[in-house]
């Protein structure tokens, strides 16, 4: 992880209140994994907190962040113009990591929580990996990344909370739909906590034993492991992991949700 | 290059820029973006005899110009750290201050008594609420800043101890003349100011805890303010802190009479603040030729 | 269209936002720019009962999200506030609160004797020097906030009396609760906090009062918290104020338990601040659907 | 004066440490007079104080200052780019007056005190006035402004504080020497502190009785006369003056300086 200066190359809105924003590395910057977020400025010195946003794409020389407009820092970052100069300290947090024997994977994204979902496509697709996707938005306004998902997933199931696009539904009932049919090696997740907890709800009343990754979201202070303020709890231990740290992603059963 | 080193309390910093209590762990973190030996010191996240989990999150929030945080002291234990911590910490060649809290006189004393002759420095976080004093923290009050400062300096043979003043009070000089009067070695101030804010939509505080400590660079002017007045009160070397995020707020706190400065809130906002308000302070003094920083401390003239 | 309007002590505001003392003078300038007749209120520049120069210039200065003033109490005293102020004041259909300030338990009662029955209602600063307590604030000590509510109130048979709380104390509900047993009808709070700002260049402070008062965005979360505190406290009503500067900020003194707010800082950021939180008030209400904004007062759910 | 939003047209470097920033109006703005200024936000939300700037140059729709990088707040403005809004409340303050029967001239303007010159140039030149310029700067790369002096008075005098540019020496020396060839029927003055004492002392000695008017500076809150954080102290009486609305223009003798 290293402290940059990155220049807005683009900033764009792309669905109802979501923007995308192409960030210019200093450096060549290797090494970062999906799933790994970013810890960015938001362009405006009365805002003293940075934001945590997921690496939604990125190549040797730029990294491509989305996100919600939903107060106001992410507000400021969508005022951002190109040629702007923000700065971040990257890459940060573990990441997805899947193992060799790992072949056929079940991708849920819920709302925001798709882009670590798309990182992960960008990272392992045409690696002899199967992608089965599970994508839901509130409605049709708030969807993006179709052509993504379409093309890196072998099937990828839209849903919306209003079945205005797609399904009628949620990411987790539409991948418990066909969970019999696929039998998954493992299940990478991201998104709203309800939708978490219904996940492991889920699993754990269908017994449910396939291994099962959850990319969790806190408040951050320093974003690096420092100050402890993203803490969550380690089920049945009392100790905490830190969100940034040892996440944000988790074995969904180490961490009470 | 000017001569940034100061001694305080015959404890040598290379510099006068030490990683405030709190916002920077055990350095571990953060030495993987910069050497941390480069630092005149470190203060660690505040110790407890016991292992601590802290506040419910969300711990932080956010205002205009400043931050709130509700971490609550989260820590190992002061064991865990001895047999965890402070070896790495040592290694990195940096002044250690180990910043250390209770809820009672006792835990004061048997916390020091641990870490004496082990760290550099021992700074007292006193802004803890005192359970036998019906939960007013043991930083308020005058005379129960100078009893818990007696009851921690009696454990101590060797390390030097600072007590570090809480800001929520009537009259910062009082307490700290407490400190110096039980026995203080040196002062620190400010820790936070107490602060809520409120999500309007849920009606509730954003804070799990309700109230959380704000700091970062809108407090500075009120930090400055404290400050000045005790380096008047007091003839113990005193640190400054509060909002300060370049090489020019160091100097303020150098000029109001600080022998030296720490630095939290900044970290958040830039990982690399530190480094860079050393390199500051020496381009500072560079280009005004001034050979060496201690030669501005206290050097305020009052106006009229 | 939602309603705004709210009662405070039996005076009618046609909406909570008043003009804090000392940003708006006497309202003639303010109402060059727009009608001050739209405003909840003003609460005039601190006036004393002999005219005031106040203190030397520079009187402003500027930290991150915050601002200092040392203006002190220049004004043109009651006689001729009464004489060349009133009237227009009072033309614009706007409360009127009169800010008095004094340095003795007689002058804050000789200055309430004037003004009694002739403004809507009367605000004391007690944050002033008194001259028989070694120079210390009335407004510090429980006793000494009593007895100048005291003083105060034994003059005003008309008039309802505001006492205006300082935020550099140990504990601002023990002084508000001081202020209610005194006889106040209300409580305003936050005034300034004390704070510093240094010229490194020239070793000065920037002020030549060398300190000054604290306001602005950045102290937001403090104020809040304080009037969250007072609220629990007193049975009287609160008006709350400390770095707001648009609708949401007004909503979160609200519903920490404040009648209104008064806004300061924020007229000097932007000449339009109180028209533009008038609305922005309306178009939040109207938006969710809630008839009156008195029913959100002090709804407040603290966290478990 | 009015409250408005303004956009940033234009904003480049015309000397060594000062830039020129033109402005447009929103709505036509009439009634601007030479000397007045406006009161604008530095386009950084940690700033909470705006800075008053003279008004060097107008039309109907745009106002254009210059402004020198001193501290923090003009070096964000420094930082404005074509596009970005700005907030301002403007015209502020009494300006420049000239008398129908005061037709010979002398400006005296040192260092940022020579934009408000300009402004009194281009409103009165053309006519029948007749004006002497005596400008003054730090040395030569500060010198900016020269074609608007050289085109619109009958005679400038460029002096520099160490003659690298013009003559050697400052304003008020300057105007002295030619001031009994001279004898202006009134002088406008406008500079560093040091300047206009200077000013006042020369005319006291040599008991120069003509009409002088001055523009003074102070750090200012509210820029439009309610705060009273912008005084002055009135000449022999226990008076205040606020300089953003009773000035910045001050006949030299009214008050102290
Ligand atoms: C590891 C991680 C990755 C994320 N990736 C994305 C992403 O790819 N796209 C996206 O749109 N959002 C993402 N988020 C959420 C995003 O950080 C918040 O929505 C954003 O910080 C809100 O900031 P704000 O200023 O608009 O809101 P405000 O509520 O005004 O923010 C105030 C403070 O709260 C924090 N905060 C608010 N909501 C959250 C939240 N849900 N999680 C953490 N901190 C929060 C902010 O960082 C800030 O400190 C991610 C969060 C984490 C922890
Ligand atoms: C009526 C008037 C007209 C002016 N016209 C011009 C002009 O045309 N061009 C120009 O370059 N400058 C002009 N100035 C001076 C200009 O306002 C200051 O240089 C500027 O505000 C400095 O801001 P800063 O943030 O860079 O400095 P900082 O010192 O960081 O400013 C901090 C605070 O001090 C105030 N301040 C600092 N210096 C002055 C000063 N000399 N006068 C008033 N306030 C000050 C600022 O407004 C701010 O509130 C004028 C001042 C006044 C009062
Ligand atoms: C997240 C966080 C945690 C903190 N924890 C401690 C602590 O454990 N002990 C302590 O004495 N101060 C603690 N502080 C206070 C800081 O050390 C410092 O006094 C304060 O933040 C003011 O400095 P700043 O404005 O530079 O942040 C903490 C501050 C923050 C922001
Ligand atoms: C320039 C200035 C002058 C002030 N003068 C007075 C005064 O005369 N009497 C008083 O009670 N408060 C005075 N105040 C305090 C304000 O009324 C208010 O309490 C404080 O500024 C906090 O509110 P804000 O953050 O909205 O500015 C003054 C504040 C400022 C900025
Ligand atoms: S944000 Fe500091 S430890 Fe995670
Ligand atoms: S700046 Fe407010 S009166 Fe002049």
């Amino acid at each position: 992880m290293k402290e940059l200066t990155l220049k807005v190359l683009k900033n764009e809105p792309i669905a109802a209140g979501i923007y995308r924003m192409r960030l210019e590395l200093p450096e060549k910057t290797e090494g970062i994994r999906c799933g790994q977020f970013i810890n960015i400025s938001v362009g405006d010195a009365s805002h003293l907190l940075r934001r945590p946003i997921a690496i939604c794409q990125k190549d040797e020389s730029s990294v491509t962040i989305c996100y919600q407009v939903k107060g106001n820092g992410t507000k400021n970052l969508s005022g951002a113009k190109a040629g702007d100069i923000l700065q971040s300290v990257l890459p940060l947090g573990n990441g997805f990591i899947l193992e060799e024997k790992e072949k056929k994977i079940a991708l849920l994204g819920g709302g925001v929580g798709v882009f670590p979902m798309v990182s992960v496509l960008q990272e392992y697709a045409g690696k002899g990996k199967n992608f089965y996707s599970y994508v839901g938005f509130r409605n049709k306004d708030a969807v993006c990344m179709e052509s993504e998902f379409q093309q890196m997933s072998e099937k990828v199931c839209f849903v919306t909370d209003d079945g205005s696009y797609g399904e009628r539904g949620n990411a987790v009932e539409a991948f418990l739909k066909e969970y019999d049919s696929l039998l998954p090696d493992v299940i990478f997740a991201c998104g709203p906590l309800p939708m978490l907890r219904a996940l492991k709800k889920a699993m754990r009343d269908f017994a449910i034993k396939t291994p099962c990754y959850v990319s969790l979201e806190e408040r951050m202070g320093c974003g690096i492991g420092a100050c402890l303020v993203c803490v969550c709890k380690k089920s049945g231990k009392a100790e905490n992991v830190r969100v940034c740290k040892d996440g944000p992603v988790f074995e969904i059963d180490e961490v009470e949700i | 290059m000017a001569d940034l080193s100061v001694k305080v309390c015959g404890v040598l910093f290379k510099n006068p820029v030490i990683a405030a209590s709190g916002t920077f762990g055990f350095g571990k973190e953060f030495n993987e973006i910069y050497d941390i030996g480069a630092l005149g010191g470190i203060s660690t996240k505040g110790l407890t005899l016991e292992p601590r989990l802290g506040n419910a999150t969300p711990r932080i929030a956010e205002g205009h110009g400043v931050i709130l945080n509700s971490v609550g002291l989260q820590n190992p234990g002061v064991d865990r750290f001895l047999a965890e911590d402070l070896d790495f910490l040592k290694a990195s060649g940096t002044v250690i201050i180990a910043n250390v809290a209770g809820k009672t006189l006792e835990d004061y004393a048997q916390i020091c008594a641990k870490l004496d002759g082990k760290v550099d420095m021992i700074e007292l976080n006193i802004s803890c609420p005192n359970v036998r004093c019906g939960g007013m923290a043991f930083g308020i009050r005058p005379e129960s800043v100078e009893s818990v400062t007696k009851s921690a300096k009696s454990q101590l043979k060797k390390t030097p101890l600072i007590v570090k003043l809480s800001p929520n009070v009537e009259n910062i000089a009082v307490n700290a003349l407490a400190a110096e009067k039980g026995g203080a070695d040196c002062v620190s101030l400010i820790n936070t100011l107490t602060g809520m804010v409120i999500d309007i939509e849920n009606r509730r505080p954003l804070l799990a805890n309700n109230t959380g400590g704000v700091s970062g660079a809108g407090i500075k002017p009120i930090a400055i303010r404290m400050v000045y007045e005790v380096c008047r009160a007091v003839s113990i070397p005193v640190i400054g802190m509060g909002g300060i995020t370049c090489a020019e707020d160091a100097l303020e706190f150098i000029i109001a009479g600080a022998s030296a400065v720490q630095v939290g809130t900044a970290n958040f906002t830039d990982t690399m603040a530190m480094p860079k308000i050393i390199s500051g302070l020496n381009k500072w003094l560079d280009e005004r030729k001034i050979p060496n920083l201690s030669s501005l401390r206290g050097t305020l003239t009052v106006n009229g």
